[in-house]
């Protein structure tokens, strides 16, 4: 079964086809990585897949279901959730609240406007659970703006598992983390949730190799080759890819 | 039926002149200057004082006006506006207003709060007939120092090296300045350019718009739908909507003068609706 | 190519530093993408800049410009501290930069893309037509209407119209077509090797410019890691596969 | 490391943001006070009052869900010409007109967020600036109906639930209105303190990452923009009651910058801002404008530029909190 | 947060309780509201600067009491307007009520003036249905009506068949229009086409073309005081003056204090009003010398005679009560008042409490190089026509 597949996926801006026929099979409970060179298309795709962009061709289905038309809010309801390379929390609020307000949204509590915020003893106590998981417990309270960036990737990473999603896209999950406080991040992804199936989007090669089961890799908006880690190590045309070809001048 | 028309264009160029200074500042610096009209006013009221206290030629009034617009725009630039580039929207519009109240009450303090009106030349009073068409002198005076306006700064624009270092600013600042552009230097000058055509406007039009202290708020939604409407990546586009404003306004008052009020602010609002990235391309949302 | 102690003899000046960095610490927001970096470079060297996608390269090579955060950490040029200087100040300091997304200015024409940032000195409008002919015959056309090659040469132009002292070119061959790449190259091996313009190239692919540089040094997570003469490394397939290939680390 | 305890704490100061501060209490209470002992100053606490909820009604919008507007007096004056026709031509019980004024104030509200939505602040600043000079214009030329330029009057003003007279007595009728927004600051409250609350606060601050944990940002911005829009009548149909005429100037680019301005005077995003910068605004015009009526409005503007200068979020206490902070620089910056 | 509103409100309490004690049985309070700020500041300052002259030149004592006049800005909104009635009543103990730029304005405050038994003088609003809110209201400004029905009449007479109307579209233009058309018809005129301009109009072109198109023998005009000169002179640039038709309305569009800045363009227009700075009477040489000398720059307008006149009114039913200040015998005191005023003879009706007045006919002639509406003609004794249309 598989928890993600894109049939013949395609997008167009003007000229540029940033996507093209793209069809990725994700398997459910896989842990799999998509690398490419730089401007190989995987923001491009990740937008496809999370309804930010609408594709100019092709399908997009999770779980067997066809989820191409539902809108962004819709998807997450379907169970696909996502972290961003670049940070995108809420400042003003502590971790405690924006983890536990993905909790009430997941569970449909989010119109809620007589009940106070907090007030649901299983919601807080979720959280709480959650956050101790990822490192934030000391620091539940602050405000996210003040924390330092780690601690910030962290929860940029668990506000993503909240949703309980059942389709988890990590955008370069250890982007601008400090040496010091990157293997925190590596642990933490090392122990997501099995059954949720991850795709990954990694530049870092440890964390590609030392994660997952099964890579993509994405060259000019196509899929250009696909397989277990090991083939993708050895395999020439990939190597030529990042190496380049020798110019034997 | 051509009259119309005539006195559309001249009422749009006017627009124009007094608009595209704006449509630098929201397009280049992402800046919301609401008080760009207090700029016009200040022009207007410096040809004022020129002329009727003074006696100074009509015709010579109007570069003193430019001067001194664009020289207190500059002085703005460099002391307060500079402070709030990186700030929201909002904060911009706020700061702007107090401009615009604190201008208002000083002119008033100053001049008064009657209408003033510049003494024009007799030779510049009345109108002529053209084939039929009647056209008068004033409005004619203003298209063509209007266009001149337009052609000097499209010269400017596209065939000086300030031009192209301005263009190259405005399509990405970023590399502009890393490029070697003092940006912020570029940007005040044309700040001060723009403060200095509002003055021209200012006082250009002070014939047909009047001058009073309340000028930069009266007028503030015009210039503001010149602006959302032509969009601030050029200046043929505030160009353009002067003109269609100019004409539309004129026009569907006389064709329609019961909806006449509503015409303009209907248009925006649906042209906003269909089209806010679009007329805003420059102007994300910080 | 000339080595390094023969280029030392025929320079007659004493070499030089054109370039010193010390315990950078950059990055964007509040993401410190380069933790500490030094860096040093002598005049008229030359220096491949290499590493994965998202290791520091452009982030580097944009602090030398002053476009990124800086945290810490010192820039001097030519002798001439720059930390403190605003971006187009360095350029006048004389940085000569191409930016990794070319960035042409696209309501400008080519003429214009150039003459906008000209500073005086040995290279001018004309002598870049006469590198780039391609450009000459365009040279009335908007930076929008240029081909993707075209851009490059542009901008690889515009940089040197401003007769920097030290040339910053990010990724100059990303997505070029092969006959372009290999004119790109003869222009560049001129511009550096036979000229002796001191610059930094950043290369995803490394095999396409260790032929033109005189040294090169590896980026990993913001740090270099592995500094060598070009040459070098060039024979050393083996470094560069563990740190540019794809596949785990081989090292302990 | 003590986790145990911060996290109980984090438990606790989370509990408390809800709760009432005792500032609050006090205000209230020397709010209540203040019917029985500043007879002289019922007419001028009056208009704060209402002005206070109408800035709420803009704070909802803007210090919870980040959306500008300049051109809030179009529900204001809706609400007020509703309640006024309401009352001329069915009962003058008023807060049955205050209910059907915030109804239909609402239901304009619903109508028109559809526009205001699309686009940046700029786009949004035009068009409800745009919304409401459509909407002074129609109540201009429908002078059939609403009086015009000359304003509206004989609306009658009965006994609040019939039993308790307001018309021409301003102790009643202070009373009446501070019920009223003390009523609806607590919904207001209830309601910015909610899970609803928090995912308008969760939209303002990062519109993409709320949409990407399932938040329907639209949906909830349209609801915010109906329940501000008919705060926003609610406030207007007061006015009309405590004031003998409805006119043109209820519905007036003035006011609409008037109590963006008096918010941002009093910082958004807690509520009380528009009744500090409308307490702020008012008072000031009001003793600025005995000493020097023609001018006051230079020290506004100064006033403005200050404040937009130095201040943030927080309005006038973000420059005392920044005089306090130079004042004890000794510690260490974060 | 609150203590600081608080505090201001004390604060505001203590001064106001403050100020009034010491000479409350020797001083007799007139509350001056009119707007100082906004759009209407330049009638504000007229009705002022008139009411401070009447009182410098009259003396500050009155049947025995101390006259103190207080200014408050109302900025032009109806709701403060009424709030500041209220207080200047409630907290300052005032006796009267005076300026009123805005009908809205005078309409807010009438029921405050019934209730508080105070009489409230209308300085300048000029909707005939005004001083019907309250019995407690006169007026000495003039209603719009005498202006409009006295030019229709004066048109009629004057071989003037085909007219265009054009007013500005709100309540007072709206009144302009009817007053106008009416009369015009009762006396066999003929109004070809009756066109309306929005608030916000910064261009006449389009309006004044369609004039053009439809050849009329007068154009009757009504704008707001201030917007008339960019009307004219449009209405000159376009040549509408050379093709013969004439330019009439109420003086409102020829308002003094504007005129000498609209150029030659206006000379020649014909407007029928209630006064004119130029109004050949030694009253009114007195006045406008003593007026120019007080407020350089200025020139006193029908507002400013609005404002002599009614604290005229003031002090002589004060005199007239023996310095008494009930409310109901102020007013019986007022009606039927007649006196000299710069404008002319006038009366308050006493049965409506509205002004009686004459009505000038005045063209717009160079004086001395500067611009002057000349009378020329006169209809005295005009009450307002739209009660008297009622009776």
């Amino acid at each position: 079964m598989n928890a993600l597949e894109t049939i013949g996926l395609e997008k167009r801006f003007g000229g540029i086809v940033p996507t093209n026929d793209v069809n990725l099979k994700v398997r459910e409970g896989a842990r799999h990585a998509l690398i490419g060179p730089n401007g190989a298309g995987k923001t491009t795709l990740i937008n496809l897949l999370t309804g930010v962009l609408k594709p100019s061709k092709g399908r997009v289905k999770l779980g067997g279901t066809d989820i191409t038309n539902l809108k962004p809010h819709q998807r997450v309801a379907r169970g696909i959730s996502r972290t961003f390379q670049i940070n995108q929390l809420f400042g003003e609020l502590s971790p405690l609240e924006a983890i536990a307000l993905v909790i009430g949204e997941r569970e449909k509590l989010g119109t809620r406007f007589w009940r106070a915020f907090g007030s649901d003893e299983k919601i807080v106590g979720e959280a709480i659970a959650l956050a101790k998981q990822f490192g934030l417990a000391d620091v539940l309270g602050e405000r996210t703006s003040s924390l330092p960036y780690g601690k910030q990737r962290q929860l940029e990473i668990a506000l993503a598992i909240a949703g309980k999603p059942r389709l988890l896209l990590l955008d370069e999950p250890a982007a601008g983390v400090p040496e010091a406080e990157r293997h925190e991040i590596l642990e933490t992804v090392a122990a997501l949730p099995k059954d949720v199936t991850v795709l990954l989007i990694e530049h870092d090669m440890d964390i590609v190799f030392g994660f997952a089961d099964r890579i993509s890799v994405l060259v000019d908006g196509k899929l250009f080759v696909e397989g277990e880690p090991k083939e993708i190590e050895n395999d020439p045309r990939v190597r030529a890819v990042y190496l380049g070809e020798r110019t034997d001048d | 039926m051509l009259t119309i028309l005539f006195d559309g264009i001249a009422y749009g160029m006017l627009l124009f002149v007094i608009a595209c200074g704006l449509a630098v500042t929201l397009g280049l610096m992402n800046f919301v200057n609401l008080a760009h009209g207090a700029f016009a006013m200040l022009g207007g009221y410096c040809a004022y004082v020129l002329v009727n206290v003074y006696g100074v030629p009509f015709f010579a009034s109007l570069p003193v006006a430019f001067m001194f617009a664009a020289m207190i725009g500059l002085l703005a630039e460099r002391t307060l506006y500079v402070h709030f580039y990186n700030r929201s929207h909002l904060e911009q519009v706020l700061f702007t207003i107090g401009l615009v109240f604190m201008t208002s009450a000083v002119v008033d303090y100053f001049l008064g709060s009657q209408q003033r009106f510049i003494n024009l030349p007799a030779y510049l009073q009345g109108r002529f007939d053209f084939f039929g068409v009647g056209i008068g002198k004033y409005r004619l005076l203003i298209i063509l120092v209007c266009a001149l306006i337009l052609i000097v700064l499209q010269l400017i624009l596209g065939y000086t090296r300030f031009g192209s270092r301005l263009r190259a600013a405005v399509d990405d600042q970023r590399i502009a300045r890393g490029l070697g552009i003092n940006v912020n230097w570029v940007f005040a000058l044309t700040f001060a350019v723009g403060c200095g055509l509002a003055g021209l406007g200012g006082a250009l039009g002070a014939e047909i718009l009047s001058l009073e202290p309340h000028f930069p708020l009266k007028f503030m939604i015009y210039f503001l739908i010149v602006v959302s409407v032509g969009g601030t990546s050029s200046i043929t586009g505030p160009f353009l909507a002067s003109i269609l404003l100019g004409i539309g306004d004129v026009a569907g008052k006389y064709y329609a003068p019961r909806y006449g009020g509503f015409v303009i602010y209907t248009i925006m609002i649906v042209v906003l609706v269909l089209r806010p990235q679009g007329l805003f391309a420059r102007g994300t949302s910080k | 190519m000339i080595p390094a102690s023969a280029r030392f003899t025929w320079a007659s000046a004493p070499m030089t530093e054109i370039l010193r960095i010390e315990n950078l610490r950059a990055g964007y927001g509040e993401a410190v993408v380069l933790p500490g970096l030094s860096l040093a470079l002598e005049r008229g060297q030359s220096l491949a800049l290499l590493g994965r996608n998202g290791m520091g390269k452009t982030t580097l090579v944009n602090s030398i410009v002053g476009v990124t955060r800086r945290f810490g950490g010192k820039i001097v040029l030519d002798g001439k501290d720059i930390t403190a200087l605003r971006p187009d100040q360095r350029a006048l300091a004389g940085i000569g930069w191409v930016p990794q997304e070319r960035n042409i200015f696209k309501s400008l024409t080519v003429t214009e893309n150039l003459s906008a940032v000209a500073l005086p000195g040995n290279w001018n409008v004309e002598r870049v037509f006469e590198m780039f002919p391609r450009l000459k015959e365009r040279r009335y056309n908007l930076g929008n209407q240029l081909s993707g090659g075209e851009q490059q040469m542009l901008a690889v132009g515009r940089s040197l119209v401003l007769n920097p002292k030290l040339l910053l070119l990010d990724e100059p061959l990303e997505g070029l077509a092969p006959i372009i790449v290999d004119e790109l190259l003869a222009a560049l091996r001129r511009i550096i090797a036979e000229e002796k313009l001191s610059a930094i190239l950043v290369e995803q692919n490394a095999q396409k410019i260790l032929g033109v540089t005189d040294r090169a040094a590896i980026l990993e997570r913001g740090a270099v890691v592995h500094e060598a003469a070009s040459a070098d490394l060039r024979k050393q397939p083996q470094i560069l596969e563990s740190y540019l290939g794809v596949g785990k680390a081989k090292r302990a | 490391m003590n986790t145990g305890n911060t996290v109980q704490d984090s438990v606790t100061a989370l509990k408390k943001k809800r709760a009432w501060h005792w500032l609050e209490y006090v205000f209230w209470l020397a709010a209540a006070a203040s019917v029985f002992l500043l007879p002289s100053q019922h007419a001028l606490l009056t208009q704060i009052a209402i002005w206070s909820l109408f800035a709420l009604s803009l704070d909802l919008l803007l210090g919870y869900a980040g959306i500008v507007s300049l051109g809030h007096a179009a529900y204001f004056g809706f609400g007020a010409y509703v309640a006024a026709l309401f009352a001329i031509n069915f009962t003058g019980e008023p807060i049955t007109g205050l209910i059907v004024a915030g109804i239909a104030a609402g239901l304009l509200g619903l109508a028109t967020s559809l526009l205001v939505l699309r686009g940046t602040d700029l786009t949004r600043l035009m068009v409800t600036l745009g919304i409401a000079l459509v909407m002074y214009e129609i109540a201009n030329q429908m002078s059939w109906l609403t009086g015009g330029a000359d304003g509206l009057t004989g609306m009658p003003v009965n006994p609040v639930l019939g039993i308790f007279p307001i018309y021409f007595r301003p102790a009643n009728s202070y009373a009446y209105v501070l019920i009223v927004c003390f009523v609806l600051f607590f919904v207001a409250k209830r309601i910015v303190h909610s899970p609803f609350g928090y995912s308008l606060r969760a939209i303002k601050g990062n519109p993409l990452r709320a949409s990407s944990i399932g938040i329907p940002n639209n949906l909830r911005l349209i609801a915010v923009y109906t329940i501000a829009a008919s705060y926003a009548g609610i406030a207007g149909a007061l006015l009309a009651q405590t004031t003998p005429v409805v006119s043109l100037t209820y519905i007036d680019f003035q006011r609409s910058a008037d109590v963006l301005l008096m918010l941002i005077i009093g910082g958004t995003g807690y509520l009380y801002g528009g009744v500090v910068g409308s307490a702020l605004f008012l008072v000031a015009q009001k003793f600025i404008g005995n000493i020097t009526p023609q001018y006051w409005e230079f020290w506004i503007g100064f006033a403005l530029v200050v404040i937009a200068l130095f201040a943030r979020d927080r309005g006038v206490f973000s420059i005392f909190e920044r005089i306090l902070g130079a004042l004890r620089n000794d510690k260490a910056k974060p | 947060m609150l203590r600081r509103s608080f505090l201001a409100a004390l604060a505001a309490t203590a001064l106001a309780a403050g100020s009034v004690p010491a000479a409350a049985q020797e001083t007799v309070k007139i509350g001056l509201i009119i707007p100082l700020t906004g759009p209407f500041t330049t009638t504000g300052k007229q009705l002022e600067a008139a009411a401070r002259l009447y009182m410098q030149q009259n003396g500050t004592t009155v049947a025995g009491k101390k006259i103190e006049l207080i200014v408050r800005d109302d900025a032009g909104r109806a709701e403060n307007t009424a709030r500041i009635a209220g207080e200047l009543i409630q907290n300052d103990k005032v006796s009267f009520l005076a300026g009123f730029g805005l009908t809205p304005l005078a309409m807010a405050t009438a029921p405050i003036a019934t209730n508080s038994k105070i009489p409230m003088v209308v300085m300048m609003a000029g909707t005939s249905i005004i001083t019907e809110r309250s019995p407690y209201i006169v007026r000495t400004s003039f209603t719009l009506g005498q202006s409009a029905v006295i030019i229709a009449d004066w048109a009629a007479q004057n071989k003037i068949k085909k007219v265009v109307t054009l007013v500005t579209d709100y309540a007072p233009g709206h009144d302009a229009e009817k007053s106008f058309v009416d009369q015009f018809k009762s006396k066999g005129g003929e109004t070809v086409e009756s066109l309306r301009v929005p608030i916000q109009n910064p261009d006449f072109a389009p309006f004044l073309q369609r004039v053009l198109d439809a050849k009329p023998d007068a154009l009757y005009v009504f704008t707001p005081s201030g917007v008339g000169a960019i009307l004219m002179k449009q209405f000159v640039e376009r040549g509408l003056d050379k093709s013969g038709i004439r330019l009439i309305g109420p003086g409102d569009i020829t308002d003094d204090d504007v005129l000498p800045g609209f150029g030659d363009a206006a000379i020649g227009v014909v407007t029928a009003h209630n006064y004119s700075t130029d109004h050949p009477s030694a009253k009114n040489k007195e006045y406008v010398a003593a007026f120019k000398k007080a407020n350089p720059g200025m020139r006193p307008n029908f507002a400013s005679v609005g404002g002599y006149d009614g604290i005229h009114l003031i002090y002589e039913a004060l005199k007239k009560t023996g310095g008494k200040t009930d409310g109901d015998a102020l007013l019986t005191a007022m009606k039927g008042h007649k006196w000299e005023s710069p404008r002319g003879p006038i009366s308050i009706d006493p049965e409506t409490r509205d002004i009686v007045q004459t009505i000038y006919i005045r063209r717009v002639e160079k004086k001395n190089g500067e611009l002057y509406n000349v009378e020329f003609a006169s209809f005295p004794d005009v009450k307002d026509p739209v009660k008297a249309q009622k009776k």
